[in-house]
């Protein structure tokens, strides 16, 4: 059956228009009986209005309970292919920076041994390699490890850590995301790829407020680079930006901050720090007259993830402050309180963010040592059911 | 190679090998950056060194045939450095400007046009769908190469008033991140699940199956002799989250899966705060191979922005001046109760004070 | 006991000040056992902190279920004068205006029968008739019936609506705030006597979005006056009030406008009114120069209420905007669609606003027959759990 | 009196029977009005007439003989007409400017001040406290006469940025609606509930009283022999509730009951959309007769608000223009685990964006 090349009128309309197709990066390898079974199976996915993937016992590599996606063909007569098509996660370089002596290994590597499709990259950040079988795993492991590249994270573990290009390539990269990230995927080589948490713990880190790798949405932990000074403003620049007419500096700047703490009088513009939120709008603007301030870090928030299963959440505020220094002990300490009291009272698949709203999070600051401070909430709370417990009148006492 | 010993926990290789000699010495010393034009960035050191990025767009899924074609691409333009970004475009990094254009015709030549910077459409973080995973509603890849196919001209200009964000996840699991874009497409399964009681007891943990499911549904059941679960239908909202536990539990469905729209979600911390998605339309059909009531949908909700927003304005920021009642009006769109939401913390979401426009 | 004066040397010290003392009220009528009594039991109460009430069975008039709070000295042997002191609630007249000749017949009444000591008002609003015994309820409510006056809600029923003063002394009220208050007491006399419902269920009436009466906040039913069409403005007031120098018409009006709808060019003030959210502060800010347009109603919203139980409450938008015309049949309607609904489904004890919450705002509206509009939300939903049921696809078919 | 028929279901007296000729002529036409000199409003109509009102404090609790003095004051001065406010205050109705001052006058000497008008601190709604109440955790009318008469200054002035509003209520049941006040002053209970188990079975339903709790920590228990209850300590958070649908659950306790102060509530839709008030401070002792400790920091409150705060600006815009963490700086008042809600919504309470001030 995967001799004759298969019909895919469906599939073929995609091949159509200006973006880049899909269709047309499998049938790059049309010749392949792998791809031939893949191409048929999705057409027909096409036809019915439904996917043919079901998933079956865990597969990996040993030692590691993470990195691979078991995957399996639920038309298996028809697509003996694909029966097996698993995934393997490798993790990405920081920053996703690669040569392309590194890549065309990698390529090599998967041509020979699975499907040759790749996503360049997941959106966790993994190397995705799509498609092979059970008996292709282990090899395949260890010539990725032969060139330096290891698998990534999957199921209950630390998943992949991902970071913005950060100082490599951005002027407002307010700490060094590459050596962070690159840290603390060392660090947790453990945790990443022997799952023994409640459930999955995600980090991203972001240089700056702009959060250009949606640390604040998509990341258990969420690394957001800030500072803590004055903005560093160029006047004259801004006078530049002011006079090439681009942009109204009174209406597409100060009155779009959103705690109104700039003025422009057609000359200068000021800027009370102190009240400033580090929205990084302004900068934004007008990148060649100001730059984030000269003491800078970052701010730690926790908590976010998609909806499954108590609906989804944004990361909230975990420190407000703190310096990006290796070996960033202290954010190492924190991580492993949390880790600690998590896998100890974390339910079956409950993410620390949820855990933290059904504990309660001022209990669970108290659990790891951590003092509550008002930046950590919008506002406190509204109503009085105060769970005061003994401590109160011990306290007064 | 694989004779030389196992080696685990090496994590990936270090980032230092890959950076090019331009940003190994200007490291962490950019002094700032411009878009002279549509997919090319150029950062500017305080040493007075630049750096070119061009930024080609990509289907995500890449053979690696395409992977060596950008191989030599680098090494023909860029002393071999080339980089990826979070939403899966590909950028060039070069020191040459002289070579820009000549790259940017080999790009486009090969079919990966370059943009998708500053006030554009960028590429479309998406999942997997039909072509891997089990659990999806609708397929991913056919879904953002129709959409892009038309929303093309944005991604190769920058005349929208901010960023616009688009993100697709092809069931409630997400993995596309749609819960904070400006425009999200997201799979949607509408109909309970089939439960295949015959491998139900040998596939699955009933104590986990029963504790998936977020609104408390299901309930254990004898049937035909065998431990297995009843589903209260009345609580089922269909997520899929029993199915991610328990295959035995079929919620894929061909004739009743579909597509929403959300929209004015957000991620940066710039001007206002992060969001979420809010739904504005809850189902459109399943059509593939090019599924056009999506496509008009979302071309439509592009437009309409485009054409009210102010500058430096996200679909969010938009949205929040002229208030839903009016996004609802200008839109065109049906508001229905399925659009008022119903889940733990709806009370919240109700409009509880007198300020409205009449 | 009662005979000889108690001595309340911590009540005294409530006596000095320049504010209105509650015990100077209590001492005017020292003379009386009952005040002996209840002077006693306080003074008790301020040495031990500790209250000395309790409740018992309920108490009433004939007929009625509402009305009368039922209260019991939990030291009787020792205040015999207040074993039984009963608050009896009276429905104050709309509005809260009074002539002196009905004032004194009921200052009368209550010092013969009761204990001479008031509330002008109760929270909710009626006239509090503190402290009297069961066997005197009868006879009082008779003799206030003979006055004009009834008695006000208690219990699971209507309670006493209220409404500001409105039209009657203010050039803000956007409908007849008097009218209505008095038209809907009227029209439920059996609803507000007899408790049929789950729990209570509050009316208040405000005349315009000031909501002098908290309704938005302490109302199972808030009816906020509102406008539809421009401000009307008098030109030349507001150039008075910027020549005055009283107020910066850019910093004060404008800058605080929520839509920033509105632009002084120091000399004209431009108000972009479809912009406007009738927010009132404008208006507020320059009461000689702006005052509410002409097309006049009231926004009907629903549901607040304190944290008992499941969280305090404010109302939500239910009818975005209606006129308020005697008979007021549809608003009628809708209420007793409401209340049929409520009163079937409604658990003990469950206000109007949680069952809302319980059953969702969409069924609600369904069930009693109103069309859902996006004024009733703040957002639409972000999560993704929509129970869409069967119509869907009838829908589609 | 009493001799004649029965009467029922009459309702309330028709309020024009208490209206002043004035108010009947113009009612409904008023066109402006004027705030001349604390405590005294003059509303002009389209006719030219003028209405003037002017309001005096009471301590609402009112002896029959003040409603009588109050009712001499409205024959010499209003024609017989005056009305109440929905804070509690008295307002004598005036025809004629220049009998002002002789009214204001009287009403001083007889203790009543007038106040309370424009940007002022007007009276506090409360409760019944000790005086009525069998579920205060504290009384009333004292903590609102204490501090009444620190803030004194605050009633017969018009010196705030804007209009303060300030409630209290004995017990989380609110009667007086301190959810919304701009400072609210609220009794709590701090201990669970003593069960007499020998009265409940004779007092109680068992089942409404174990639904009662919001908590769910109220659990049916047989105790020697007899039904009762068992309250899971951990879960009970003193709300009282079970008290109020069941007497044999005490809630109230001379040691542990004390006071806690909100801020930051708002009812108007002015500017700002209304909204509830924040905890500030969770827990002070109960210290009748003057309450010092409480008096204090509302006063220092007050201080600080009226110090910072723009002109137009309440309470509560006020604290969202600096921030939270200013507001605790600024005010030295200590931020513990117990401002950080914990009930179903607390979530939504947390702060979710990197939109700080360092
Ligand atoms: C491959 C990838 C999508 C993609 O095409 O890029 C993916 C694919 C799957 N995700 Fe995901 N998730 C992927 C990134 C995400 C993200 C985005 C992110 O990490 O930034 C999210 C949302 C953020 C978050 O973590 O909440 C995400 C939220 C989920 C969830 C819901 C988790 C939750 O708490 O709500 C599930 C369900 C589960 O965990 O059982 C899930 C489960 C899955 C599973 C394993 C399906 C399953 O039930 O077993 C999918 C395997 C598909 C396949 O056949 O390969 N995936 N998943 C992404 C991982 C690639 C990589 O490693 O780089
Ligand atoms: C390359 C990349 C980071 C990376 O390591 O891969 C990146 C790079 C830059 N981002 Fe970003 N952002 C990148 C993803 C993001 C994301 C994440 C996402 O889209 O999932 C966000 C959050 C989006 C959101 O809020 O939903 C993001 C929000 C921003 C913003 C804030 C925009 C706003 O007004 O909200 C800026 C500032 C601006 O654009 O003025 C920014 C600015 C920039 C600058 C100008 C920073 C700089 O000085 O170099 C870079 C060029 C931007 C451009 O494309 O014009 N970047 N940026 C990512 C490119 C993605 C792509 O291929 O299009
Ligand atoms: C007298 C009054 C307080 C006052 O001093 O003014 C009052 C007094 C009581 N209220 Fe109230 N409430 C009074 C206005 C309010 C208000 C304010 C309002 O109506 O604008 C509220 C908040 C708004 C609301 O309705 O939610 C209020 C919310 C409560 C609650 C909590 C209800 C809830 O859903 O959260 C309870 C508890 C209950 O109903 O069992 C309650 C229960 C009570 C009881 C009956 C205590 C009880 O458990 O039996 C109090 C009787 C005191 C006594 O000995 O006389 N009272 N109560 C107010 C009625 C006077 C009048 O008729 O004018
Ligand atoms: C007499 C009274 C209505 C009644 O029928 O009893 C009343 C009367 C007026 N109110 Fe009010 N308000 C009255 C309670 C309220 C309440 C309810 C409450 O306090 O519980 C509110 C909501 C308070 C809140 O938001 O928490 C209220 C919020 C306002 C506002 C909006 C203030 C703001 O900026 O938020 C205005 C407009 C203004 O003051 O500029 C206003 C304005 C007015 C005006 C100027 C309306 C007019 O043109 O006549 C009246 C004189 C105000 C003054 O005292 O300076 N009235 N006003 C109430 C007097 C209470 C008292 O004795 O002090
Ligand atoms: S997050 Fe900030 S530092 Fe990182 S790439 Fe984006 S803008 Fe630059
Ligand atoms: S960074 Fe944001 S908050 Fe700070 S000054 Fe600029 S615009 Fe304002
Ligand atoms: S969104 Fe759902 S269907 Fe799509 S890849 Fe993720 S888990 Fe699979
Ligand atoms: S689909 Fe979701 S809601 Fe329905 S039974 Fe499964 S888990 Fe529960
Ligand atoms: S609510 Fe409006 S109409 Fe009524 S008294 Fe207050 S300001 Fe006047
Ligand atoms: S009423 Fe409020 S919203 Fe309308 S114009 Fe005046 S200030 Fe603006
Ligand atoms: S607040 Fe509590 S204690 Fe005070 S009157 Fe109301 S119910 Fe009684
Ligand atoms: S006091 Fe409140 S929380 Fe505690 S048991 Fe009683 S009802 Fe439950």
């Amino acid at each position: 059956m995967s001799e004759k090349k298969r019909e895919t009128p469906l599939l073929d309309e995609l091949e159509k228009g200006p973006w880049p197709s899909f269709v047309t990066e499998l049938k790059k390898s049309a010749e392949t009986p792998v791809i031939q079974d893949l191409l048929g199976q999705l057409e027909r996915s096409y036809e019915e209005h439904l996917g043919h993937w079901k998933h079956g016992g865990i597969v990996g590599v040993m030692g590691y309970g993470g990195g691979v996606i078991g995957r399996y063909s639920d038309l298996p007569e028809e697509f003996p292919n694909i029966a097996h098509f698993h995934t393997m996660r490798v993790n990405q370089p920081a920053g996703w920076f690669y040569t392309s002596d590194a890549l065309r290994k990698i390529a090599d590597i998967w041509e020979a041994r699975g499907s040759g499709i790749t996503n360049m990259h997941g959106s966790t950040g993994d190397i995705i390699l799509l498609g092979t079988t059970t008996d292709q795993l282990e090899p395949i492991f260890s010539e990725l490890t032969n060139i330096g590249f290891d698998l990534g994270g999957s199921g209950s573990d630390m998943r992949t850590p991902s970071a913005c290009c950060g100082p490599a390539r951005c002027e407002w990269a307010c700490y060094d995301t590459l050596a962070a990230v690159y840290d603390f995927t060392q660090t947790y080589q453990d945790e990443l790829h022997r799952p023994a948490f409640p459930y999955k713990y995600k980090l991203k880190f972001a240089g700056c407020p702009n959060d250009c790798v949606a640390s604040v949405a998509r990341a258990d932990m969420s690394f957001i680079g800030t500072w803590k000074d004055e903005i560093q403003m160029d006047a004259d620049q801004v006078r530049q930006y002011a006079a090439s007419g681009r942009i109204d500096i009174q209406k597409d700047v100060c009155e779009r901050c959103p705690t109104q703490c700039m003025s422009w009088d057609g000359n200068n513009l000021a800027i009370d720090n102190g009240e400033c939120v580090k929205c990084m709008h302004c900068i934004n603007v007008m990148p060649k007259a100001l730059r984030p301030g000269k003491e800078r870090g970052c701010t730690i928030l926790i908590g976010s993830k998609a909806p499954i299963m108590g609906g989804a959440l944004l990361s909230s505020v975990f420190v407000p402050f703190i310096e990006m220094e290796p070996p960033y002990e202290d954010i190492k300490e924190l991580i492993n309180a949390i880790w600690d009291l998590w896998g100890e009272h974390g339910k079956n698949r409950e993410r620390v963010g949820e855990f933290i709203q059904r504990v309660g999070l001022g209990n669970f600051l108290e659990q790891i040592g951590l003092e509550p401070v008002p930046e950590m909430i919008a506002y406190p709370r509204t109503n009085p059911y105060i769970f005061f417990g003994e401590e109160l009148h011990e306290k007064q006492a | 190679m694989s004779a030389s010993p196992r080696k685990t926990d090496i994590g990936p290789p270090h980032y230092e090998q890959f950076l090019p000699p331009v940003i190994k010495k200007n490291y962490g010393k950019w002094l700032y950056h411009e878009n002279p034009r549509p997919g090319v960035l150029v950062h500017v050191a305080e040493s007075g060194d630049k750096l070119y990025s061009v930024r080609a767009a990509t289907p995500r899924i890449l053979n690696v045939k395409s992977i060596r074609l950008f191989a030599d691409l680098a090494d023909k333009y860029c002393g071999g450095h080339l980089r990826f970004t979070s939403r899966n475009n590909v950028e060039f990094l070069l020191t040459d400007e002289s070579k820009i254009d000549a790259l940017i015709q080999e790009l486009h030549a090969l079919g990966y046009p370059v943009g998708g910077t500053g006030n554009a459409i960028s590429a479309i973080v998406h999942t997997q769908g039909w072509v891997h995973c089990h659990s999806a509603a609708t397929d991913a890849s056919g879904v953002v190469k129709s959409l892009m196919d038309e929303l093309y001209p944005h991604f190769v200009n920058m005349h929208l008033p901010a960023k616009l964000r688009i993100a697709f996840a092809c069931c409630l699991n997400m993995c596309g991140a749609v819960h904070c874009s400006d425009i999200a497409i997201l799979g949607v399964h509408t109909r309970v699940p089939d439960v295949d009681h015959v491998n139900l007891p040998k596939m699955c943990e009933l104590p986990t199956l029963i504790a998936s499911c977020p609104t408390g549904a299901i309930r254990p059941a004898t049937v035909n002799g065998a431990q297995s679960i009843h589903i209260e239908e009345h609580l089922c909202m269909y997520c899929g989250n029993c199915f991610t536990v328990c295959p035995a539990v079929k919620i894929n469905n061909a004739k009743t899966d579909g597509l929403s729209i959300w929209v004015g979600g957000k991620v940066s911390n710039a001007r206002t705060e992060p969001k979420f998605s809010k739904l504005v339309i809850p189902f459109l059909p399943n059509t593939p191979p090019r599924w056009p009531e999506t496509v008009e949908a979302v071309k439509h909700l592009v437009e309409v922005y485009a054409a009210n927003a102010r500058k430096y304005e996200r679909m969010s920021e938009w949205v929040e001046r002229i208030g839903w009642p009016r996004f609802f009006k200008l839109t065109g769109l049906p508001f229905t109760k399925y659009h008022i939401d119903d889940f733990t913390h709806a009370g919240e979401t109700y409009k509880r004070s007198a300020q409205l426009k009449h």
